[in-house]
């Protein structure tokens, strides 16, 4: 249990402080450097394993650790399956991609910052997943949120970078500042951030029957927002297609294991705590589980179809993992028993396959890039000859991602969609079953496009050559991950202590399978054959001007809506800067209006010393009027503008202590 | 009786002394104010007070009128005599609240039989000293404001 | 046992070396190692001040559970009317960040200021007078007191705005000045009723003397309070009196801003937390005067006017200018809720919001040296002055709250406090604003990173200068990752403060 | 007769005046009236608590409040120097038309 309690701390410190010694190893070798990243990679990896012993053998409850760190907020660790899980994940997969940079970052300027930014990443994701209270994990998530911010813009001397990574700092802040308005309400019901004390307070309030669901229910829709901002889910989704810019190796990281996943973490996290009160459940159960299922659903649709239009070959993977992380969301949508039910172990376990066959995926698009120098896959084509190997591997890729038998996904997906099947209504279940059917599709168009036909132009001009070893090894490890991960089902489900009903064999025989199936094979034969065998019906319909093409072209406008909200908003932004002179008029014209009256008094005090009625007519009107007339010439004096709203704050304040006190 | 006419001659000279035109009358308004003011302390007792305020004020008065002079700022009309009486007649009418209205209270503090010169001397004497810090923060300012006059200006 | 002379050794070593600065800058302006020396005078300086300031700390800190301390030249009956030191957790605290930030100011002031410049000799001296009149003020134990060090302060203030005595600087000047002897006006007029209701000014003596105050006092008790408030919160400038903030510390050299924003705010803010939650009880049974809806208003009105007005800001020193205003607001907040946590939060946000404005003011002075003043001039910075940019992206980050740097712990702690003391919607106010603070900030970021410069002149970035100001960035973050440092120091004063219940 | 109401008299004519003038000249006259305002206060309300505390009180505080003026006379000084007027309008006129390039970092 020591060494346990040992490694559940390093694991996250660990990198954490080994990053700040990359710039100091730097100074003394380059070589050094990578080698030492890695190594602590390794070590990370190690460490996370070790936890893996305790909870597959252990009883299945949470067990935490903590030390105060300062008044009210305490650092700790969270050992229960969950957390074990993701930390298990994410350091495998840190390890993944350091491997992998050593070769796709091969002379690149500024190495250094990005391992140092890379352990930082992986240290703080381990952080967030591993927290055992609220505080510490908004700080992980921020600098979750913030390293990514500078990954994305690795590259900063292009500005399309920078620009993408700002967009994706503002998009998950909208998320962040939700998720903190959740964090202020169970802090204010429970007065504590730890999750222990929160299912406590949970616990003893709905025993006692004193539970405010209804403030709850608004936590727990306060939750589903920071995860929708993080995961990439409708409406703030577009952020992740444009995060493309980053290095293909951080977007691998990105999209397996770290940022993304933290919204699906999340979400897993809380339907637990939420799950300890029955009362809970069903007041969530009416609103707020549905829609995670219809966000998931409809993000899943939007994404697939995306990826069928988009000439980017990192983007049909982006779109992809939108898709994919939708089914996720949706197996949560359903899991009103918490870990009891099947929909919450199934989109954890989508998770994980997931984060193989897309890691797989960018790790091999990254290889792709690196030999031919472009990401358009309308310049590539015919690249089975030259790059081999990850041509094979791309075929696991892609048949992993259809969910055909018997690779991870098939095991995953069937698994999420029968939650759906039990728990949700006819629409969503037709969705899903079409979303499957467009993924096989857009896989073989992007499979056909790269590796199929003859070659282009472009690639006549260049050398071609395969991925160096260095990066087709992890891509190796990953494929034979996704061959044999779906067997490792009842394994996975025994270290989640969670009880599954089918059995593995059953997934072959489910009337799911059937269905799936037929569906697969006319989808898959249409993509082929467009774009393998040039037929040129449905070429046409996707290249001609019809509204679906537009639709699609435009990703369904959702950035074109945020960028009229944006220009709308800098529209305003401009107007207040035009009325900035009225904003801060405001004391000046409290100033000339007090001026207005001072020149009345002026005049009716010299009446008042003339005491002759029909001059008294006279000089008001020659007064007054000249009065006026040298008030507008008057130029703004800002002393006594300033001297005027001093003077009105005085009489603010009398106003608000009279009003307290009540005189 | 006496009170109440230093105040109506407090407030209108006051006010003289805002709304006038020419700088030296001005000036001279404000010069009544302090001699109001500090009548008023004799006759409360005040006289070290009283003193005080005389000596201030006569350096304030004496500094004000030159920069006035130096300023040059030469008004561009006389007041006229209609609106000096108005002047005075609205000082007037804005001491009445003085003398007929009257806020409760102020009794509760308790008498402490001090001796001016005690009183500054021995129980604010670290005030005092204080004093010097102020005025040589100030001094050192002004060296800086004045510098560039020995270069003849920018 | 704290003597006196503990309390005056560090001001009057101060005020000392002020006064030698001028001989000493002769001697050094003959010299062939101008900078060299000035600086080794000014370590010395500093040496010697933190030196006493430490003896200080260290014997308040050997009595068995301090609590405060009241000390007069003259003890026995006459003491709750002479003048007086009070010396407690605060006041210790506050006068260890003084001259904490001064050091490093002043220093970055030596690489910023040519020494041969004339008047620059007094530029520091000056500079050295404030520092030594702040510490007296912090260290008052009388409003009187406490009133003359502050005018001293302020003085010093406006001579150090006013030092390039261009056309901005004096209008500056000249509408800072106006304004702060209007808040001194008020101010007294404030006191002078004070003392005619209790007979007293002494910090201590006026709480018990306030607490069984006549009901027919307390219509002058309440004007007497609107009109100190009113003053004080000129000189803190809260919303509607802050117009002069961003105009003073717009023209006023960097140096100046820096130590302006860093110090001579957080001055006006201490005397804030004396007069509220020390003397004037607003809760509880022994209650005087109930403020805290007046300044809960106040806190919003500061944050949002702060924020907008800084988010419309094209000039890059005005819109930090107006980041201090925000600031603030934020402060308020923590007086506002009136909990320990409050108290101990808004102590933090002194010390971070000072070191974060003094960091940005620097790093735009640099900046601004080089000829970069708007939003537009900025692009590309990031490119020309890669460090000092660093440094001003990290300040931003701070501002904003973003973890591990200070300001996260400074912002969680304040709006912690505000949701213990059931002002959510003031939290959550605070929280909006600082997302508006994210949009201007990246925007900046933005600019300076993401957009071409226009022309592509190399510019050689000074070493020497950037070594304050990374001192004060790599503060941010150490003190980002262990608030224990500081809260630590902090947790005796809650202690100390016994009206407000003490955390659980 | 009220010597707190005499002396927020004394106030309410020196912010008045504060807020219409335009010369610094009678700015300074408003201050020097609050400030008068102010001593008045201390030594009548505050001699019910000793009138020679109360005289030490006001002379403290107002030698330092004559010490601010005074910085604010230099001031004036200067800028009438440099601009030839003391109209706070004509030398905001004057800066506005000035080249911007005066102002240094």
């Amino acid at each position: 249990m020591i060494l346990e309690d040992v490694s559940s701390w390093l694991v996250w410190i660990l990198p954490l402080i080994a990053s700040l010694f990359v710039p100091l190893i730097a100074k003394y070798s380059a070589k050094a450097r990578n080698y030492f990243a890695v190594a602590i990679s390794v070590i990370t990896a190690g460490l996370a394993l070790s936890l893996v012993p305790g909870v597959f053998f252990g009883s299945g409850e949470a067990t935490s650790t903590s030390v105060a760190w300062i008044t009210g907020i305490s650092a700790g660790v969270f050992i229960d399956p969950l957390s074990v899980l993701f930390t298990t994940l994410v350091a495998f997969f840190g390890l993944i991609i350091a491997i992998y940079s050593l070769g796709y970052m091969k002379g690149e300027e500024g190495l250094t910052r990005y391992y140092f930014l890379l352990l930082l990443f992986i240290g703080s994701m381990i952080g967030l997943v591993i927290s055992d209270n609220l505080i510490q994990m908004f700080i992980f998530w921020e600098m979750v949120g913030l390293c990514s911010y500078a990954l994305i813009s690795f590259w900063y001397k292009r500005p399309e970078s920078v620009r993408a990574g700002t967009k994706v700092f503002i998009m998950t802040r909208i998320g962040d500042i939700a998720l903190l308005a959740a964090i202020g309400i169970l802090f204010t019901m429970f007065g504590t951030f730890s999750f222990h004390g929160i299912i406590n307070g949970i616990q003893t309030a709905a025993t006692a029957g004193t539970l405010d669901t209804g403030l709850l229910v608004i936590a727990a829709f306060l939750v589903l927002g920071g995860a929708i901002a993080k995961s990439a889910q409708l409406p703030l989704f577009t952020w992740l297609y444009s995060a493309m810019e980053a290095p293909t190796s951080v977007s691998a990281l990105l999209h397996a294991a770290t940022m993304v996943k933290a919204g699906i973490y999340l979400l897993a996290r809380f339907i637990l705590i939420f799950s300890v009160a029955p009362v809970l459940i069903a007041a969530l159960q009416p609103l707020w589980f549905p829609v995670v299922t219809w966000i998931g659903v409809l993000t899943a649709i939007i994404g697939a179809t995306l990826a069928l239009t988009t000439t980017d070959i990192k983007g049909v993977l982006a779109y992809s993992t939108i898709s994919q992380i939708g089914f996720m969301m949706a197996g949560l949508g359903t899991a009103v028993e918490g870990a009891a039910s099947i929909g919450w172990f199934a989109s954890l376990f989508h998770m994980i396959s997931h984060a193989f066959f897309e890691g797989l995926g960018f790790l091999l698009a990254g290889g792709i890039i690196h030999a031919i120098g472009t990401r358009d896959m309308r310049l590539m084509g015919g690249l089975k000859k030259t790059m081999p190997i990850s041509f094979i591997l791309m075929a696991i890729m892609i048949i992993t991602t259809s969910g055909l038998p018997p690779f991870a996904a098939f095991f995953s997906k069937g698994l999420i969609i029968t939650s759906v099947t039990d728990a949700g209504n006819l629409i969503q279940i037709i969705l899903l079953y079409a979303t499957t059917a467009i993924t096989f599709a857009y896989s073989v168009r992007m499979f056909s496009l790269v590796f199929m036909g003859k070659e282009s132009e472009h690639l006549k001009k260049q050398h071609v050559h395969e991925a160096p070893k260095v990066m087709l090894i992890p891509a190796m490890i990953l494929a034979g991950l996704c061959i044999v991960w779906g067997l490792a089902e009842p394994l996975v489900a025994s270290f989640m202590h969670v009880s599954l009903e089918t059995s593995l064999l059953g997934a072959f025989t489910n009337l799911e399978t059937p269905i799936f199936l037929s569906l697969l094979i006319p989808t898959g034969l249409i993509a082929y054959y467009s774009y393998y065998k040039n037929y040129q019906g449905v070429r046409n319909i996707a290249a001609g001007k019809n509204p679906l093409t537009t639709i699609l072209s435009h990703g369904y406008f959702f950035d074109d809506v945020y960028g009229g909200i944006a220009r709308g908003i800098s529209n305003v932004s401009d107007g207040v800067r035009r009325f900035e002179g009225m904003i801060s008029l405001f004391p000046q014209k409290f100033a000339s209006t007090i001026i207005h009256l001072a020149n009345e008094v002026h005049v009716y005090l010299d009446v008042y010393a003339d005491k002759s009625l029909d001059k008294l007519i006279n000089v008001l009107a020659n007064k007054t009027l000249t009065g006026v007339s040298k008030m507008k010439k008057a130029p703004s004096t800002s002393l006594r503008n300033y001297i005027a709203a001093a003077v009105l704050g005085f009489i603010l304040i009398a106003i608000l202590i009279i009003l307290t006190i009540g005189v | 009786m006496i009170f109440e006419i230093l105040a109506v001659g407090l407030i209108i000279s006051a006010v003289l002394a805002l709304f006038l035109d020419e700088v030296i009358y001005s000036v001279a308004a404000l010069a009544g104010t302090f001699f109001f003011t500090a009548l008023i302390y004799v006759l409360n007792g005040a006289i070290f007070a009283a003193i005080f305020q005389f000596a201030v004020g006569v350096g304030t008065l004496a500094i004000l009128f030159l920069s006035g002079e130096m300023l040059g700022d030469k008004p561009t009309k006389k007041t006229s005599p209609k609106r000096t009486g108005a002047l005075i007649g609205a000082g007037a009418v804005l001491s009445l609240p003085a003398i007929f209205l009257s806020v409760s209270g102020a009794t509760g503090a308790a008498a402490s039989n001090i001796s001016f010169g005690d009183a500054l001397w021995n129980v604010r004497g670290l005030d005092v000293i204080l004093q010097a810090l102020v005025i040589l923060t100030v001094a050192l300012g002004i060296a800086i404001v004045l510098y560039e006059k020995k270069k003849g200006g920018k | 046992m704290v003597e006196i002379l503990d309390i005056s050794l560090p001001i009057i070593s101060l005020i000392i070396s002020a006064l030698l600065t001028i001989p000493v800058f002769k001697i050094v302006r003959k010299s062939s190692h101008k900078t060299a020396l000035t600086l080794g005078w000014f370590i010395v300086v500093f040496i010697i001040a933190g030196a006493t300031v430490a003896n200080l700390a260290l014997t308040y800190y050997s009595i068995a559970n301090p609590g405060l301390l009241n000390l007069t030249l003259n003890g026995g009956a006459s003491s709750i009317i002479s003048s007086s030191f009070l010396v407690d957790a605060i006041s210790i605290y506050m006068a260890i960040i003084i001259v904490a930030i001064s050091a490093v100011v002043v220093i970055y002031t030596v690489f910023f200021v040519n020494s041969n410049e004339r008047p620059s000799d007094r530029y520091f001296a000056i500079m050295l007078m404030l520092t030594a009149a702040l510490l007296g003020a912090v260290l008052s134990g009388d409003l009187l007191t406490f009133f003359i060090f502050w005018e001293a302060a302020t003085a010093a203030a406006a001579f150090l705005m006013m030092y390039r005595k261009n056309a901005f600087s004096l209008n500056a000047t000249l509408k800072y000045l106006v304004m702060v002897i209007i808040a001194s006006a008020f101010v007294l007029f404030g006191l002078s009723i004070v003392y005619g209701i209790t007979g007293t000014l002494n910090f201590i003596a006026l709480r018990d003397a306030l607490t069984t105050i006549a009901v027919s006092d307390k219509s002058l008790l309440i004007l007497a309070f609107v009109f100190i408030a009113a003053g004080y919160a000129i000189e803190a400038a809260i919303v509607p009196f802050h117009f002069w903030l961003p105009d003073a510390y717009t023209a006023a050299p960097a140096p100046s801003s820096a130590f302006l924003s860093a110090l001579v705010d957080q001055g006006s803010y201490y005397i804030l937390i004396r007069i509220l939650l020390y003397i004037v009880i607003p809760k509880g049974p022994n209650a005087t005067l109930d403020w805290t809806f007046m300044l809960a208003i106040l806190a919003a009105l500061t944050m949002i006017a702060g924020n907008i007005f800084a988010l419309i800001q094209n000039d890059v020193k005005r819109l930090i200018a107006y980041i201090c205003v925000a600031d603030v607001g934020y402060n308020l907040i923590a007086i506002t809720s009136y909990t320990s946590l409050g108290l101990i939060g808004n102590l933090y946000f002194f010390l971070i919001g000072g070191i974060t404005t003094a960091l940005a003011f620097m790093v735009v002075g640099i900046i601004n040296k080089h000829g970069f003043k708007t939003l537009e001039d900025f692009s590309g910075i990031g490119k020309k002055l890669p460090l000092a940019s660093l440094a001003l992206v990290i300040a931003g980050l701070s501002f904003i709250g973003v973890p591990p740097l200070g300001g996260f712990m400074a912002k969680y702690l304040v709006f912690t406090s505000a949701l213990q003391a059931n002002l959510s919607w003031l939290a959550v106010i605070g929280v909006l604003t600082s997302v508006l603070q994210a949009a201007y900030l990246f925007r900046l970021i933005h600019y300076m990173y993401a957009r071409k410069s226009k022309d592509a002149t190399v510019i050689k970035e000074s070493k020497r200068i950037l070594i304050p100001i990374f001192i004060l960035a790599a503060a941010l973050l150490v003190l980002g990752l262990f608030p224990q440092l500081v809260l630590n120091l902090l947790e005796p004063a809650t202690r100390q403060l016994q009206l407000i219940t003490p955390l659980p | 007769m009220d010597f707190v109401i005499l002396s927020l008299v004394m106030l309410a004519v020196g912010i008045y005046g504060l807020l219409t003038n335009r010369q610094l000249l009678k700015v300074f006259i408003s201050v020097e009236l609050i400030a008068t305002a102010a001593t008045l206060n201390f030594v009548i309300l505050a001699s019910a608590a000793g009138v020679g505390l109360g005289e030490a009180f006001l002379i403290l505080a107002f030698s330092t409040d004559t010490a601010i003026s005074g910085v604010i006379l230099a001031l004036l000084v200067i800028v009438a120097k440099k601009y030839g007027t003391s109209d706070i309008s004509k030398i905001v006129q004057l800066i506005q038309d000035k080249d911007e390039s005066e102002v240094e970092a």
